[in-house]
């Protein structure tokens, strides 16, 4: 047992409880808040996985900017709790026991059938450095600048759109 | 080390937790959040290949990813404001004008 | 013969304008003659036909001093399709020249006159602006005579046949929305339709004589034909001759074809004496003269001709006597004088005809255009006495004259049924009488005109006749001279009648008493043409034979003998028949509604003169209402009923519409495929009944089944 | 590039760029689209005469030619096939020439749904020109059918009461006749190798039997289209129900593409049938010509009179083309063009008074001379022309086919009998029966009833306006034009019916 390994599995748990946590509070606040958990959680695998540009999107854009974003439209709305309802009342064990079976059968394939790979070891210096950002930008401007590009036009439409969207009409 | 099989399983696990959510929650915002740890998911598994594979290209997708991410959170947080005001619920329950 | 020499062909270019002159001045009258007055518009077309008056002087001259040779003027292609060569090209010889000075001579005069008598005309009409049109046409006229006697091919002279037809057509229905009397009617046009088709009747002739003329003769050009028809069969030459002569008989007013003649008489009288009298219909014995060559190589042809022309002189004659309209005695006069140069030219006495034609020309044009002053006459009469006495008019009178025009409408058989009772008819003979003291310059020149037409010595019309008659006589032709020579009794019995009742006598009218005499710039023209009357013989007289010898250089010719004999007894004849009817018409004079002298002795046969021995009424129930009855069967029986209606509609439709929608829609189709495919649908739908509560609308409920779609196939991938 | 730059395929699809100007336009802007197509037309028609001028009247082959390869899959040898010659020149010109003419004379009579009316004639053109210069039988045989489409909507939806019966009528009997052609076109493009018709005339040698059933075939499309008696009784359904224009176009274009086509295929193709078919094709054009004469003078309907006078005028150019001389082909395609500006006329006139009168009765009307006296003299002349009075265009025509007819009926001839000619000149008389019956009936007389009839409607009846005298005059030059000066006419088609009448195997 490394020391790498010991937090993993600490790290692991942590996030698979703030996931479960996500899953069952009654509370969409809580909800949301256990999400931000977890995010944070993954943002510390990226850094464990070399990818510290990653690690601080996922910092920045999802536990930051998104996840605000849900507490605000949480609060705006004020339905952090919904009734109990009893429609459709198979679903939730349909859905408990697919979910399981999906777990089972992803695990399975991955250990069993999956072709072995090596082990995550020492990552290498070009990405597991803060050269990892010069890096990355020089691929992200050269390689892909044609994406890069088509996201920035998606995200500028993004938002016109949910300004569309949401704006009054004009009676 | 960390063998990558591991991060693998936690992706899977992570993965079928967030599809179990959407599946049983019937508030449409946690059915979103839902959806982000899925892909949340899908991302830890491709920057654990990524690493693997010494590329970058799990990285950039992973990148392009966050960003259709805020994207569509944006436009799905404004539907359901919209949604909202017209039917002043948001439960999904309720929402069912698809019925054939 | 210096002039000669200058003069060679000097005014060969002018040709061409024999025919645009009129044009231009129809031309201008179309184009300018809403701004001009009647007098410019008159005067003007006078001047175009004047002008192509002119230019024949100099093409006869140019002939002259050109000693008769044949000229030819080319002025553009026609036609031209392989081996048919047709060119719009003018002869000028001495036959075509004889023939310009007369049309365009005569027509000029009468352009002159009928200044003088639209002008009433139309106002007594009540349509001021149909002024223009008249001159229109009337140039129209003389442009389309030229082409007729100018054109160096049988081709070109067809253009002007039909062309005239067509003049004669427009100038018949001038007046076309009503009849003689002014009555709305569609007598007018009718007269007019009829006179058009009559005449495409004798086209048909014409057309036929020229295919078989190409195909055996090899072209239409007048000497090519001439040369060729030496060498082919006489056959052909006989089917091509009688085949011209149906022409001839529809353009000349010949038997069978006559019919249309006497109607025409609904044109105004300038029109009837231009084109019914002196020009357009002789262009039949034209025809013949110019076709001189044919007709010589096939004796039986030209006696066929010559009977024809003796029979229709007789017939028309004595339909003649029968009449009460001032225009349709001369009607008939001039078929039966026209039946004389057609027995003439058929008899190869063409000289003879020619120069019937010229002074027939001369005298038919001046008697027709006294008659017209006479109708205009009794017009101002009637309108005077309609302004100043119409009330005052007697019971007794206007009694008789319903009667009369009862009568009117049943003579004319294509008269319209409705009339008004006050309708006075101021070309009736019997409303006449005593007019030489109201109008006595028309007197005397009618009077010219008449002794001319009898053959009296020594007007022009004794000249000629004379000549026709003893060709018959000395030719041999024994049953032609003596149907002519009792046709020339009739003529001078009716026209003698005709003096009697018009001049004669008391008036049996008070528009006859009060009829005024006619204006110099319609009675000048007349004393022209009187003058020609006179002097006309002296073409040719015997002895001197000027028109044989001019004649000569294009036609075969033999100068007419002058047998004293036969002068004597044609006239003899004349003079008795002048006799008999002052006998009958001028000793007691005609009392107003006494009823014609002649019926009683003569019985049935003057009703069968009277009534044109019906053969009007014969054609109309032989050929006129059979055609309609066909057309009428063809179209809505054979070509509606059975063809359009049942044949198509019924049969093909129906039976089509039988097997899509009984045999095969009923039966095959909803009782066995359809049968089939809904018990298909039936199923489907009880199966989709059933999945469709799966289709809850539940978005979760769908992402659940998309987890078992995942599921499902990460388990097939894992048992694979 | 160079594809579309050939004169005769800018000819013929130039039209297509006047409709798609007009599909981007506001159905509501109705005088615009009016413009818009009549510019469209002049142009067109301004396109044909520089193809008239670059066309070379002496040499007797196709001119002009534009020849690609277009479909040659499966083994057949499709081409785009344009080409134009003495036989078909004439015609080419005839069609620029009276659409601008129609469509000038919808001014005021279409009103509603101008920019699909304008849109369908536009098509028609192109259809019609391309018909005329289509070389390849297959080309043809898509432009032939291609015609039907825009004139079964003319017909159909601004025709008269009973438009869509006759608009069917019209589409059927064509269409049936077409699948026949449609079949023989298939044997000889496969049997031959080749659609091209020149290529296939210059093959030849088709056995005799196989002739007589592909000339059958192939006379099935184009009879009932020409009409030939008895095959013509959709004629007088379309004509009466069509809207002017559209029967203007019927009467002036569409018909002749039936004799152009026997023109074109059945005589080059077949000559050995044609030969032998001769008397009988001359019979049934004999029995046409006074068949269509008679039954048209007994019409109530002045439409219908016009419409039957056609099966008549018809049956002269038949007579001649079929007499297979150089008078008589010369003679039926002058006469082609003669019956398209003559009857033409006789509709656009016809249509003029309709318009201010709403009836084709022949009996209402009477004395129309005197109140419309220039509508009055030009009917006239167009009647005239159409009886066929010499120094008209209609007499050239009618004279040399029957001249032709004539000469083959002599001793030697296809013909055998001058009956068939000497019968068809008596049709010269039963023209002018009906003609001037027509034109009595309408022009002469006393008024009408309809004068009194239109004065209740608040508005007299008017002469010709300076649109309509626009619309009428330029087909008056022609009719004197062609009436006294044919040779520039004859002189275009003379060798290539020279040539045409030469590959015949007659004695």
């Amino acid at each position: 047992m490394t020391v790498d390994l010991i937090l993993f599995l600490i790290l692991a748990l942590v996030s698979v409880s703030t996931a479960l946590g996500m899953l069952l509070s009654r509370n969409t606040v809580y909800s949301a808040l256990f999400l931000v958990l977890n995010f944070v959680t993954v943002a510390v695998f990226y850094l464990l996985l070399g990818a510290p540009f990653i690690a601080m999107a996922q910092v920045t854009v999802y536990a930051g900017a998104i996840m605000v974003l849900f507490l605000f439209v949480i609060m705006l709305l004020g339905t952090e709790v919904l009734p109990a309802s009893n429609i459709l009342p198979w679903q939730k064990p349909l859905a408990g026991g697919l979910a399981a079976v999906l777990a089972v059968e992803a695990i399975y394939l991955l250990l069993v059938r999956a072709r072995s790979v090596a082990q995550v070891t020492s990552p290498d210096v070009a990405i597991n450095s803060m050269d990892n950002l010069r890096e990355m930008g020089k691929v992200l401007f050269s390689t892909y600048l044609l994406p890069f590009e088509v996201t920035s036009i998606l995200l500028l439409v993004a938002m016109v759109g949910a300004i569309v969207l949401t704006k009054k009409e004009k009676a | 080390m960390v063998p990558v099989n591991y991060y693998i399983i936690l992706s899977a696990i992570l993965f079928t937790i967030g599809a179990v959510g959407v599946l049983i929650r019937r508030n449409p915002l946690v059915i979103f959040m839902s959806v982000e740890l899925m892909l949340n998911a899908a991302n830890l598994a491709m920057v654990a290949f990524s690493s693997v594979y010494k590329s970058f290209s799990g990285q950039i997708f992973v990148f392009f990813v966050i960003a259709v991410a805020a994207a569509e959170v944006a436009v799905g947080l404004a539907l359901i404001v919209e949604i909202f005001k017209t039917k002043h619920n948001i439960n999904v329950d309720e929402m069912n004008s698809l019925k054939g | 013969m210096l002039l000669s020499e200058q003069t060679y062909s000097g005014f060969l270019f002018l040709a061409p304008w024999l025919v645009f002159a009129p044009v231009v001045g129809l031309l201008v009258n179309i184009i300018f003659g809403g701004r001009l007055s009647e007098k410019a518009i008159g005067w003007l077309a006078s001047a175009a036909s004047g002008a192509s008056f002119v230019v024949s002087v100099l093409l006869a001259m140019t002939v002259a001093g050109n000693h008769g040779e044949v000229l030819r003027w080319r002025l553009a292609e026609w036609m031209s399709v392989g081996s048919l060569t047709i060119d719009w090209t003018f002869r000028v010889d001495s036959l075509s020249t004889t023939m310009m000075l007369v049309v365009s001579g005569v027509g000029t005069l009468i352009h002159i006159y009928a200044i003088g008598y639209m002008h009433e005309d139309v106002r007594f009409k009540n349509d001021v602006g149909r002024f223009r049109r008249f001159f229109v046409f009337l140039n129209l006229f003389i442009a389309m005579m030229m082409i007729l006697v100018s054109g160096d091919s049988y081709m070109m002279l067809f253009v002007g046949w039909e062309g005239v037809g067509l003049c004669s057509f427009l100038l018949i229905g001038f007046w076309y929305e009503m009849d003689t009397l002014a009555r709305p009617s569609w007598a007018n046009s009718n007269a007019a339709k009829k006179a058009f088709i009559t005449n495409r009747v004798g086209d048909f002739g014409f057309l036929i004589a020229g295919f078989l003329m190409f195909w055996y003769l090899g072209s239409f050009q007048f000497d090519s034909v001439f040369e060729a028809a030496k060498a082919a069969p006489p056959g052909i030459i006989v089917a091509i001759t009688l085949f011209m002569l149906v022409g001839v008989a529809g353009k000349s007013a010949q038997i069978p074809l006559y019919v249309w003649l006497p109607d025409a008489m609904a044109g105004p009288t300038p029109v009837s004496a231009l084109i019914h009298a002196a020009t357009m219909v002789t262009a039949g014995v034209y025809l013949i003269t110019r076709s001189a060559p044919l007709y010589t190589l096939v004796p039986q042809a030209q006696y066929i001709v010559a009977m024809t022309g003796a029979v229709t002189a007789l017939f028309a004659a004595t339909i003649a006597v029968g009449q009460y309209d001032i225009k349709k005695v001369l009607a008939y006069s001039t078929i039966s004088q026209l039946g004389f140069m057609v027995a003439a030219v058929g008899m190869g006495a063409f000289v003879a005809g020619m120069f019937h034609l010229v002074t027939h020309a001369f005298f038919k044009a001046l008697l027709f255009l006294s008659a017209g002053s006479v109708i205009l006459g009794l017009e101002r009469g009637h309108h005077h006495l309609a302004h100043h006495e119409h009330k005052k008019e007697s019971d007794d009178s206007r009694r008789r004259r319903s009667r009369e025009t009862l009568r009117q409408a049943q003579d004319s058989a294509s008269d319209s049924k409705d009339h008004h009772e006050e309708v006075f008819d101021p070309g009736d003979m019997r409303n006449m009488g005593g007019l030489r003291k109201t109008m006595p310059v028309t007197f005397w020149l009618y009077i010219i005109g008449t002794l001319a037409l009898a053959g009296i010595f020594p007007f022009a019309g004794f000249w000629s006749k004379d000549e026709i008659l003893a060709d018959a006589f000395t030719e041999g032709f024994g049953a032609v001279y003596w149907l002519l020579t009792i046709a020339a009794f009739f003529t001078a019995f009716y026209m003698g009648r005709q003096i009697w009742m018009v001049f004669f006598g008391e008036a049996r009218h008070e528009a006859a008493a009060h009829a005024e005499e006619s204006k110099p710039i319609i009675t000048v023209p007349l004393m022209v043409l009187a003058l020609l009357s006179v002097v006309g013989g002296a073409l040719n007289l015997p002895g001197l034979h000027t028109l044989t010898e001019w004649l000569e250089h294009t036609i075969e010719v033999h100068a007419g003998e002058f047998v004293m004999s036969v002068a004597l007894i044609s006239t003899g004849l004349a003079l008795l028949a002048i006799f008999i009817s002052w006998l009958l018409y001028g000793r007691n004079p005609l009392k107003a509604g006494q009823p014609d002298p002649l019926k009683k002795p003569l019985g049935f046969i003057f009703t069968g003169m009277e009534n044109k021995w019906f053969v009007d009424e014969a054609y109309w129930a032989v050929f006129v209402d059979r055609y309609v009855d066909i057309s009428r069967f063809l179209a809505d029986v054979i070509d509606w009923r059975f063809w359009h209606d049942w044949f198509h509609d019924k049969v093909i439709a129906g039976t089509y519409n039988w097997l899509s929608n009984i045999a095969l829609n009923d039966y095959a189709d909803q009782r066995g495929i359809d049968a089939f495919a809904n018990a298909l649908g039936k199923w489907t739908q009880s199966l989709s009944a059933a999945m469709r509560k799966v289709q809850n609308g539940f978005v979760r409920s769908y992402a659940l089944s998309v987890l078992l779609g995942v599921v499902l196939i990460l388990g097939y991938l894992l048992l694979k | 590039m160079n594809f579309f730059l050939q004169p005769l395929t800018i000819l013929t699809f130039f039209p297509l760029l006047g409709i798609l100007v007009i599909l981007f336009m506001n159905s509501e802007m109705k005088n615009a689209i009016r413009w818009t197509a009549l510019v469209t037309s002049l142009i067109t028609f301004g396109i044909s005469i520089w193809v008239l001028t670059m066309f070379t009247a002496s040499n007797p082959d196709l001119q002009l030619v534009a020849k690609y390869n277009w479909i040659t899959v499966a083994g057949w040898n499709i081409q785009y096939h344009m080409g134009v010659d003495g036989l078909s020149i004439l015609l080419v010109l005839l069609t620029a020439f009276l659409t601008p003419i129609s469509i000038l004379s919808t001014w005021t009579a279409v009103e509603e749904r101008v920019k699909d009316f304008m849109v369908f004639f536009l098509l028609l053109e192109v259809g019609m020109t391309g018909v005329f210069l289509a070389q390849d039988l297959f080309l043809f045989y898509i432009f032939w059918e291609f015609t039907l489409v825009p004139m079964y909507f003319l017909i159909g939806i601004w025709g008269g009461p009973r438009r869509i019966y006759a608009a069917i009528k019209f589409f059927l009997y064509t269409m049936a006749g077409s699948i026949l052609m449609l079949l023989a076109i298939l044997w000889l493009g496969i049997q031959g190798q080749t659609f091209s018709v020149p290529d296939l005339i210059l093959k030849g040698g088709i056995p005799a039997n196989i002739q007589w059933w592909l000339f059958l075939a192939f006379t099935a499309a184009f009879a009932i289209k020409v009409p030939m008696w008895p095959l013509h009784s959709w004629l007088p359904d379309a004509h009466v129900e069509a809207p002017t224009a559209g029967s203007v176009i019927l009467a002036g274009v569409l018909l002749k593409m039936g004799t152009y086509g026997f023109l074109r295929f059945n005589i080059p193709l077949f000559p050995e049938a044609t030969v032998a078919a001769a008397p009988w094709i001359a019979l049934f054009a004999a029995i046409g010509i006074i068949y269509g004469a008679a039954v048209s003078y007994a019409q109530a309907d002045v439409k219908k009179l016009v419409a039957y006078s056609s099966v008549s005028h018809l049956g002269f150019v038949m007579l001649g083309m079929f007499a297979l001389n150089e008078q008589g082909i010369a003679g039926g395609i002058l006469q082609m063009i003669n019956h398209g500006l003559s009857t033409g006329a006789l509709f656009l006139l016809v249509g003029m008074i309709y318009e201010q009168t709403h009836t084709r009765e022949i009996k209402v009307y009477g004395g129309l001379w005197k109140i419309t006296p220039i509508f009055g003299s030009i009917m006239l002349i167009v009647a005239l022309s159409s009886m066929g009075l010499p120094g008209l265009n209609g007499f050239v025509g009618e004279f040399t086919i029957l001249l032709g007819a004539w000469g083959a009926g002599m001793d030697g001839g296809p013909y055998g009998s001058v009956w068939y000619a000497g019968i068809s000149a008596a049709g010269v008389i039963m023209a002018a029966v009906y003609i001037l019956y027509m034109f009595q009936k309408m022009f002469l007389g006393p008024e009408g009833s309809i004068v009194e009839e239109v004065k209740k409607h608040g508005h007299a009846l008017r002469d010709l306006n300076w649109r309509e005298i626009a619309t009428i005059v330029p087909i008056l030059i022609f009719i004197f034009w062609i009436g006294l000066y044919p040779a520039p006419f004859f002189d275009l088609m003379a060798p290539a019916v020279t040539k045409l009448v030469a590959a015949l195997p007659i004695p």
